[in-house]
């Protein structure tokens, strides 16, 4: 029974398959996978911006959309309606092709993360041998889709926000990429299904999440870091900080195609917080060994959620970052460590059991960490200060 | 002027005559300039100013405040109507701080006609104005805070702070933001046992507020990136350009009016003057912080010594109020800074000459020399820290 | 420490969230429509004409003086004297406003109609829904939309009202013992002249 | 035609059109644009020939083709850089121009 | 058929249709809305660009910065150093230190760029 | 602080010539000023800010006032010849008439400054200059290169009255926008007339209310004319 | 030889001509990134996986970055006012591509019997790669790095800014 | 989604698939309405209040202030429009997508308030652009504005989607465009949109 309710989607898709001829039942599975994908995940879009209006209502004293349906739950839907029913307005000197593929050409970037995603035991549309790298292949051009959108509107606030948002994605994507290739190193496959595969096991109770290895640690805090610039979310939204340049690289952008940069937005904070969790938080893994009867793709889809709720969090938080300080950040801070991070695993290797491992490691990142940190703060000369008073 | 600091090239160097003209930024990379309006419509400029901004990069190269967007002819209408007349549209020039403005007014026009205040008034003067100076610190910070990027949490705290204090207001004064209470001899209406008890109640809970601002806002790393070193305004350049209120204390210059001027009956207060060593962004946050706490003492003090009596000059006239020819200028120290009326009379009903020295405007003077050669993030934080309200600002 | 800051903050806002669940304190949205905040006393909006008794015509307390329509910073009020004088509440005859038009998309509640009114006659109401589609219809009030009861006045600013109500109990309470001494006197006075003149005659016959 | 033949086919054109736009265009980055079109036709043939090959095993012509984007990419950086610090001397990015402005 | 449809690429294509689709279905529908009832009324004041309420004046494309390309340069070269360390991460719990020992040359070497590049102040946000 | 005639002097003995004047304020206020000569103004202003006991280094409020030209009536008593005919013949009488005289006093612009000290915490000190008149000859010394928070205000006082600040750095409107004709405080000013709707005006207001009024009501009868031809 | 291995060559080809056609610059870059792409689907049918997804990843996500930021700074967005995007001697250009490409394409035709005709599918994986890279080839990588480092210093030298006459 | 029932008799004869369509439509466009994050003067301050905690307007789905014109569906006029900031703010709302909604915030934007004797406030921004719900109130409580709103959502709910009484934005023929004035020598040329703005005949 457990075992079914597991893959309770697997079956399902088996048993729909089953009633066309046998020719067609594989590419039918296969389009039934992509379905899922593309529904499931503008659904999850929908909660998920309802959690974040209500969510940070709450953490600042209020209730957030209450009232368009039950307990607001249907203002998505609202917000979908309007949006599909606007006017579009492209400015007259804006590149209009340019201007029109953008937006789409973002969606379609941030939909092809999740081939590869594991999103449960057995429910991965594509296990490629080299997952991973077609992972941050699709993720590379989310850049040029932002940039075009930037460019293309002519309008300087576009401009100054696409510049901003490319140079602090690719600053963002070496880390980020780093964080991971040590991940790869420890498992050895790019595959996402053996990275998941290789954390589900258990010492007790406890899983073998690489979470709660110091390498692991470490990379997972580079790797969220570096999530949160790759997605423009708080406190690293500089390209959008309408503080400074009022909408970012959407500032042209009316109707739908503003809403799919706002989908493309958060369908990618899904796939990325998706890969964090298969990377680091083991997967659709349970996290105590005796939880391991409730479905792999609830665990994975909580996993998620938390995930989110964390961007969340941040965001209601955090100020913003300035962009010379998010390029240091990302260069001089970020990165050193994540290389730093990459020597810790393969010490890690090669140091074998024990606990010697344990300390050792620990110890070099923790070092690091106190060093590049003092670095930072002496290079901004910044810290807490004292006041004098006059009377 | 008092000690000032010496860190970050803060000297007491007489510089050069014509050193008051901002610096003129050599473009150093080889990118054009991006010429850039930020307003009259921006997110970040408090109301509808503007800023002509050319970037090299993200680097500001040149910036020119313009003005006038909200240039309601506030003096033109002074001169049009009587004395009193003009006192509900003081409080719609630094709308957010109305009772101060009021304050100022009333106390220009005392000035002119040599009207004595009661006791109590004052004393309700004192401490209507320390709750206004609360919430204005507090919203400023909050919206401060806003311009960082902070999705409205900082600023959420800080009205719902002022919401507490706003009630206090509309229960006393019968308006939430245009209170109108403040007359030529006293105030309007008294404040009843009750108010002062719910006053004292709001008082006690403000600290607590402070702490959690504090705990939010003050080490955090990210705030403390962005506002450190940033928009650095020398305490020489502060004095001459005529800046005054947290802008000036923060580069380190003792001068608050509460203490020069012992306007009121602020001399019988103990309280003291929070100065920045640096007289940066993160100085001006702090010193709004730490005056709060300030404020809060004297609110205490005050609350504490009301007297009882009458709270209006029985021999103040309503109506039919024509003031002896002569001049006045009668000033305050108002959160923006030194809120000033400069008036003149005729004899007649209305004031011959109307004129309300603005803080913000002024404080806005060294905008552009604040801001020069920082980033264009920068500028939004700057303009954010002088705290403007563009009612006071374009009158 | 770097990060202790964030952390910290963080805690912060985390504590808001868990307590809005918890605490009033920490969840402060009135949620308007269905909720209000207590009324507050003092609340003042736009400004009414009272009335005493039930008929709001003859009640009216403004005598059409016009002191408001001039003290009137953004000059909204406009007012138009009778030509014939009404009784008011004492039974003097008084002028009556033909017309009293406030325009409240020019008010800026500032109270001073009010101060100035020697005669407790406008008053500041505390009603503000009064957002409308309509620019022109909507927005100008005339007598009869300003006129309200005494009552309610006491409903909304019972404190005040009470008192102005004693003032004038006291100004009427003055007015007719002024008047009834008046009269006495009168009567006195025409007795006197009724004792003299009867007395004339008895007099010149004398 | 075989598969190999078709590839082959492309690679060739795509060289063409690299080397016409190398040839033709009058801005640099357009020329670098077109040098590296090239390139990649080199990179399809290496790999269409290591699949086809005799010995696709052996990975030497898909390991070729992997040094031979490094290498491309480095090319790329370094051309572009020149075309950049060409630009900031000459003021401008146009081939003609700055021959003409050399002689 | 069936050949096709059980490369990997196969699946990775219909996603991609089925994004796309995702992209562009709701813009058609936005468009036909547009057609049926709300007609789209370009006008040149409307379709101008935003500057804040005001008249734009001067082009947004204008020649930038060079910190920008600096950055992308020694993003690329990272770029480029990942793609050959996948590889060596995949193979790496099967090889010897000898191996890692060349793959810690490689990543030093570039490492000495980036040093280089952050001593000569190039990482430094201008 | 030392007293206004007291700085007077000491403003006298710095810079000779400088032709400094007080002017006495009726009011109970005790603000009384000093009026200097426009040419010798920055030196002046110089001096009070450097003078180590005076030290006015903050310039608060700098403002104008608009003194319109004013008709000053008096009577007179003149003497003059009167040619009158007494007895059918003319003679001229010299005769003694009492007349009314109007003439125009010159307006003129002034500037206020008030000063405090910082440093000293003294103040307000004020000073105030006149221009020439209200039409040709409205210039002023600037002092902007003396106290630079003039900057803006001296802005304003150039935008609203009128006054040409000589030696200001960035001398352009700063509330009205470019192009604006006027000088709106200036006590002269016709403001536009846009007043369509008013249903509570008084006075003037009312009259043009009520003229703009029956002139649309007329423009629309004529277009209904139209429209029904 | 399938109707995809058409498509995905007319897309490459497409883009590869449309880069060197379009006026506007910033076309001709995203034009080029199809190319890159296209071509990068064309190695994943040659069952190159780890080739193509590379291609993907350093050409779409960072040459193409490169080559737009390139634009941006040399102010090439613009179309050229002045007429004429192509060089003066263009003719001789595309007669000489001409010529090359005919020279190229029949020797490819007529060799097409030679050639060989279908192999056995080749499966690499990625093990595969990381162990030739750490084995035969291993001199070449760190060649490789020591060219990256080489381009990155000369890249940096070339375009930097001369700060340090400002220093 | 309430229609009223004379309405929705009329819109029978429609066809069934035009009302639930008109009452879907009616439905999203009011309970997303997207402010622009736009302030003038005081009122401004009460708008601001009116989002946070106390009041929170989120409740409505009105949380979401777009700086950008581009996606915003309300413009709050809040405080004195001045003749020198009228050509923007025309700008502004020309720059906006249909169906766009206009509340006039307080006195002064409706009419100028208590500024509208001075010579650089214009008497109402309704002489340039159609406004949608006028608050009176200097400035407005944040309850008059969340009225209001409610006031604006109603207004919504009864626009037919076909028909006569559509609203401008469905209709083809409709204005679409409204010039900005260009500030004068004196004062704004024209001194008011005369497809917007008539002056009632009669002054009561």
């Amino acid at each position: 029974m457990v075992e079914k309710l597991d893959q309770i989607f697997v079956l399902l898709s088996h048993w729909l398959v089953g009633f066309l001829p046998a020719g067609l039942q594989q590419a039918a599975g296969i389009v039934i996978g992509v379905v899922v994908i593309v529904c499931l995940y503008p659904a999850l879009f929908a909660l998920a911006v309802l959690m974040e209006r209500k969510g940070l209502g709450r953490m600042q004293n209020r209730y957030g959309p209450n009232r368009v349906g039950p307990y607001g739950i249907l203002q998505p839907i609202a917000d979908g309606i309007k949006s599909l029913t606007k006017e579009d307005i492209v400015p007259l000197s804006a590149d209009s092709a340019v201007h029109f593929l953008a937006p789409i050409v973002v969606v379609v970037a941030s939909f092809m993360g999740f081939a590869v995603l594991p999103m449960g035991r057995n429910m991965v549309l594509v296990d490629m041998d080299a997952g991973l790298l077609f992972y941050f292949a699709m993720g590379a051009s989310t850049e040029l889709a932002v940039f075009m959108a930037g460019w293309s509107s002519r309008n300087k606030y576009s401009l100054l926000g696409a510049m901003r948002a490319v140079a602090q994605m690719i600053s963002y994507e070496v880390p980020l990429l780093l964080s991971s290739v040590a991940v790869v190193m420890i498992t050895g496959s790019l595959s996402l299904t053996k990275i998941v595969s290789a954390q589900n096991a258990y010492t007790g109770i406890f899983p073998h999440w690489y979470i709660f290895t110091p390498w692991g640690f470490a990379g997972f805090l580079m790797y969220a870091i570096s999530t949160t610039a790759e997605t423009n979310r708080s406190p690293f939204d500089l390209p959008e900080g309408e503080s400074e340049i009022v909408a970012g690289y959407h500032t042209e952008y009316s109707g739908f195609k503003f809403a799919l940069f706002f989908l493309g937005e958060y369908v990618a904070m899904f796939s990325i917080s998706g890969l964090g969790t298969t990377l680091f938080l083991g997967g659709w893994s349970a996290p105590f060994s005796f939880l391991t009867w409730i479905p792999s793709w609830i665990w994975f889809f909580s996993k998620l959620m938390l995930s989110i709720c964390v961007f969340i969090w941040l965001r209601g938080t955090l100020p913003r970052l300035r962009q010379d300080q998010l390029m240091n950040f990302a260069w001089k801070f970020v990165l050193p460590l994540s290389l730093i991070n990459l020597l810790v695993a393969a010490l890690w290797r090669f140091l074998g059991e024990g606990w010697q491992r344990w300390v050792f490691c620990s110890a070099i990142l923790l070092i690091a960490y106190v060093f590049m940190g003092l670095q930072e703060a002496r290079s901004d000369h910044f810290g807490p200060r004292s006041y004098r008073y006059a009377e | 002027m008092t000690k000032i600091g010496t860190k970050l090239g803060f000297g007491r160097k007489k510089k050069p005559e014509g050193w008051n003209r901002p610096p003129v930024i050599e473009q150093t990379s080889e990118g054009e300039l991006l010429e850039v309006a930020m307003g009259p419509h921006h997110p970040s400029t408090h109301g509808v100013f503007r800023m002509n901004l050319a970037l090299d990069g993200e680097r500001v190269i040149r910036l020119k405040p313009e003005f006038g967007y909200l240039h309601r002819n506030h003096e033109k209408l002074g001169e049009g109507q009587s004395y009193l007349a003009s006192m509900p549209y003081t409080d719609r020039l630094d709308y957010l701080c109305s009772l101060t403005n009021n304050w100022a007014y009333a106390l220009a026009v005392e000035k002119l006609t040599g009207q004595q205040v009661p006791e109590r008034a004052e004393y309700l003067r004192v401490i209507l104005s320390e709750l206004t100076r609360f919430q204005n610190h507090a919203g400023t910070i909050g919206f401060l805070m806003q311009d960082m990027g902070c999705s409205g949490t900082p600023l959420m705290y800080a009205f719902r702070e002022r919401e507490k204090i706003l009630d206090l207001f509309e229960e006393l004064t019968g308006s939430r933001m245009m209170c109108n209470y403040m007359r030529f001899g006293g105030c309007r209406v008294d404040a009843t046992p009750a108010w002062l008890d719910a006053t004292r109640k709001v008082v006690a809970g403000l600290p607590a507020f402070l702490d959690e601002f504090e705990a939010l806002l003050r080490s955090n790393e990210i705030l403390m990136a962005r506002t450190q070193g940033v928009g650095i305004l020398p305490p020489d350049l502060a004095v001459n350009a005529g800046i005054t209120g947290p802008l000036l204390r923060a580069s380190g210059v003792n001068y608050d009016i509460r203490k020069v001027d012992h306007y009121g009956i602020y001399d019988r207060f103990n309280f003291k003057v929070p100065l920045g060593d640096h007289g940066d962004v993160y100085d001006r946050f702090m010193i709004r912080m730490l005056e709060m706490r300030e404020s809060l003492k004297i609110l205490d003090q005050a609350l504490k010594e009301i007297p009882g009596g009458p709270v209006v000059d029985p021999k103040a006239k309503i109506r039919g109020f024509r003031p002896k020819p002569g001049e006045a200028y009668g000033r305050i120290e108002s959160p923006k800074g030194e809120l000033g009326f400069y008036l003149i009379s005729d004899g007649g009903p209305n004031p011959y000459r109307y004129r309300v020295r603005p803080p913000s405007l002024i404080n806005l003077t060294v905008l552009e020399d604040m801001s020069l050669g920082q980033n264009v993030a920068d500028v939004v934080l700057i303009l954010g820290s002088v705290d403007i309200v563009m009612g006071e600002v374009d009158r | 420490m770097l990060g202790e800051g964030i952390l910290k903050g963080l805690a912060e806002t985390a504590r808001n969230f868990v307590g809005s669940y918890v605490s009033k304190e920490r969840l402060t949205t009135v949620e308007y429509p269905e909720q209000r905040i207590a009324p507050i006393e003092a609340t003042r909006d736009f400004p009414f004409l009272v009335y005493d008794g039930k008929d709001w015509d003859a009640g009216l307390r403004c005598v059409a003086c016009q002191i408001c329509e001039k003290e009137c910073p953004p000059k909204c009020i406009f007012i138009e004297k009778s030509k014939d004088k009404k009784p008011d509440a004492v039974g003097k005859q008084q002028f009556y406003p033909a017309r009293f038009d406030i325009d409240i998309s020019v008010c800026m509640s500032c109270q001073i109609c009010v101060e100035v009114c020697p005669f407790d006659a406008i008053k500041m109401n505390t009603e503000f829904e009064l957002s409308t589609t309509d620019r022109f219809g909507g927005l100008l009030l005339d007598r009869q939309q300003l006129a309200k009861s005494n009552e309610y006045y006491h409903e909304i600013h019972p404190t005040e009202a009470s008192g102005v109500d004693a003032r004038l109990a006291a100004e009427r309470a003055a007015a007719e013992a002024k008047a009834k001494a008046a009269a006495e006197a009168a009567a006195a006075k025409a007795a006197a002249a009724a004792a003299s003149s009867a007395a004339k005659p008895a007099g010149g016959e004398a | 035609m075989t598969p190999l033949a078709g590839y082959l086919l492309v690679a060739a054109l795509l060289f063409a059109i690299g080397l016409a736009g190398a040839l033709t265009r009058r801005n640099a980055i357009l020329v670098l644009i077109g040098i590296e079109l090239m390139l990649n036709a080199a990179n399809l043939n290496l790999i269409a020939f290591w699949r086809y090959g005799p010995h696709p095993e052996a990975l030497t012509g898909m390991m070729f083709a992997i040094f031979s984007i490094a290498v491309a990419a480095a090319e790329a950086a370094v051309g572009l850089g020149l075309v950049i610090s060409i630009h900031r001397h000459a003021q401008t990015a146009d081939l003609d121009e700055m021959n003409r402005m050399k002689g | 058929m069936s050949d096709m449809v059980s490369t990997p690429y196969f699946s990775l294509a219909i996603l991609f249709f089925a994004a796309l689709g995702f992209g562009l279905a709701p813009l058609g529908l936005a468009w036909l809305w547009g057609r049926v009832f709300a007609p789209p009324k370009p006008n040149a004041i409307k379709n101008a660009i935003y500057e804040c309420g005001l008249e734009s004046k001067g082009d947004a494309w204008v020649q930038f910065n060079s910190a920008y390309y600096l950055y992308a340069i020694i993003f690329l070269i990272f770029d480029v150093e990942a793609v050959f360390l996948l590889p060596f991460a995949v193979a790496f719990t099967g090889l010897g230190a000898a191996a890692c020992l060349a793959m810690l040359v490689f990543v030093l070497m570039l490492v000495e760029g980036l040093a280089w590049a952050w001593a000569k102040g190039v990482l430094t946000w201008a | 602080m030392k007293t206004v005639e007291e700085i007077k002097a000491a403003i006298e003995a710095a810079v000779p010539g400088a032709g400094v004047e007080v002017v006495h304020n009726p009011g109970p206020s005790g603000q009384h000023s000093l009026r200097l000569d426009p040419s010798h103004a920055v030196e002046v202003a110089k001096f009070l800010r450097s003078d180590a006991e005076l030290a006015f280094d903050f310039l608060s409020n700098v403002t104008g006032v608009d003194w319109p030209d004013r008709e000053v009536t008096e009577k007179v008593r003149v003497t003059r010849p009167v040619t009158r005919t007494v007895d059918g013949v003319e003679q001229t009488v010299e005769e003694t008439v009492e007349e009314t005289r109007k003439h125009v006093e010159r307006g003129c612009l002034e500037v206020v400054f008030h000063l405090f000290s910082i440093e000293k915490k003294h103040g307000p000190l004020v000073l105030r200059m006149r221009t020439v008149n209200r039409t040709d000859q409205v210039e002023l010394p600037s002092l902007t290169p003396v106290w630079r928070s003039a900057e803006f205000q001296e802005r304003e006082i150039f935008d609203l009255y009128g006054v040409v600040f000589k030696g200001h750095p960035d001398l352009r409107r700063i509330l009205m926008w470019e192009g604006f004709k006027d000088h709106p405080m200036r006590r002269d000013y016709v403001e536009p007339d846009d007043f369509d709707y008013e249903p509570t005006a008084h006075d003037e207001v009312l009259a043009r209310a009520k003229a703009h009024q029956a002139a649309l009501q007329a423009a629309a009868v004529g277009h209904e004319g139209t429209g029904a031809d | 030889m399938s109707f995809v291995f058409y498509i995905l060559a007319a897309i490459t080809l497409a883009g590869g001509l449309a880069a060197v056609l379009l006026k506007n610059m910033v076309h001709c870059a995203l034009a080029v990134s199809i190319a890159f792409a296209g071509l990068a689907f064309l190695f994943l049918g040659l069952d190159a996986q780890f080739a193509g997804f590379a291609q993907i990843l350093v050409y779409v996500g960072a040459v193409a970055i490169l080559v737009v930021f390139a634009i941006l700074l040399t102010r090439s967005s613009d179309t050229p006012k002045d007429g004429g995007v192509f060089s003066r001697t263009w003719l001789a250009g595309l007669v000489v591509a001409a010529a090359v490409f005919a020279v190229i394409g029949w020797a490819v035709l007529s060799s097409v019997g030679g050639l060989p005709h279908e192999a056995a599918v080749p499966t690499v994986t990625v093990l595969q790669i990381g162990q030739a890279l750490m084995g035969p080839y291993v001199l070449p990588l760190e060649i490789v790095a020591l060219l990256l480092t080489v381009a990155t210093i000369g890249a940096v030298i070339v375009a930097i800014h001369e700060k340090e006459d400002a220093k | 989604m309430a229609v009223d029932e004379q309405l929705k008799s009329e819109m029978a004869r429609q066809g069934i698939v035009v009302t639930s369509l008109q009452e879907l439509y009616n439905w999203g466009r009011r309970s997303s309405v997207w402010p622009m994050n736009f302030g003038l003067a005081c009122c401004a301050i009460e708008m601001i209040a009116t989002t946070m905690a106390r009041w929170d307007m989120a409740r409505f789905g009105a949380e979401v202030f777009r700086p950008s014109p581009r996606q915003a569906d309300l413009l709050i006029v809040s405080g004195t429009v001045t003749k020198k900031m009228a050509p923007q703010v025309v700008r502004l709302y020309n720059q906006m997508p249909e169906p766009r909604y206009v509340i006039a915030m307080g006195a002064c934007a409706i009419s100028g308030g208590p500024f509208k004797q001075g010579y650089n406030v214009l008497k109402g921004i309704d002489r340039y652009i159609p406004v949608d719900v006028h608050i009176p109130g200097c400035p407005p409580r944040p309850e008059a504005l969340l009225q209001a709103f409610i006031e604006l959502q109603k207004k919504i709910d009864a626009q037919p989607l076909t028909g006569e009484g559509r609203p401008r934005f469905l209709d083809v023929d409709a204005q679409g465009e409204f010039p900005v004035p260009e500030p004068g020598e004196h004062d704004l040329e024209p001194t008011s949109n005369k497809g917007v703005w008539t002056v009632p005949v009669v002054i009561k």
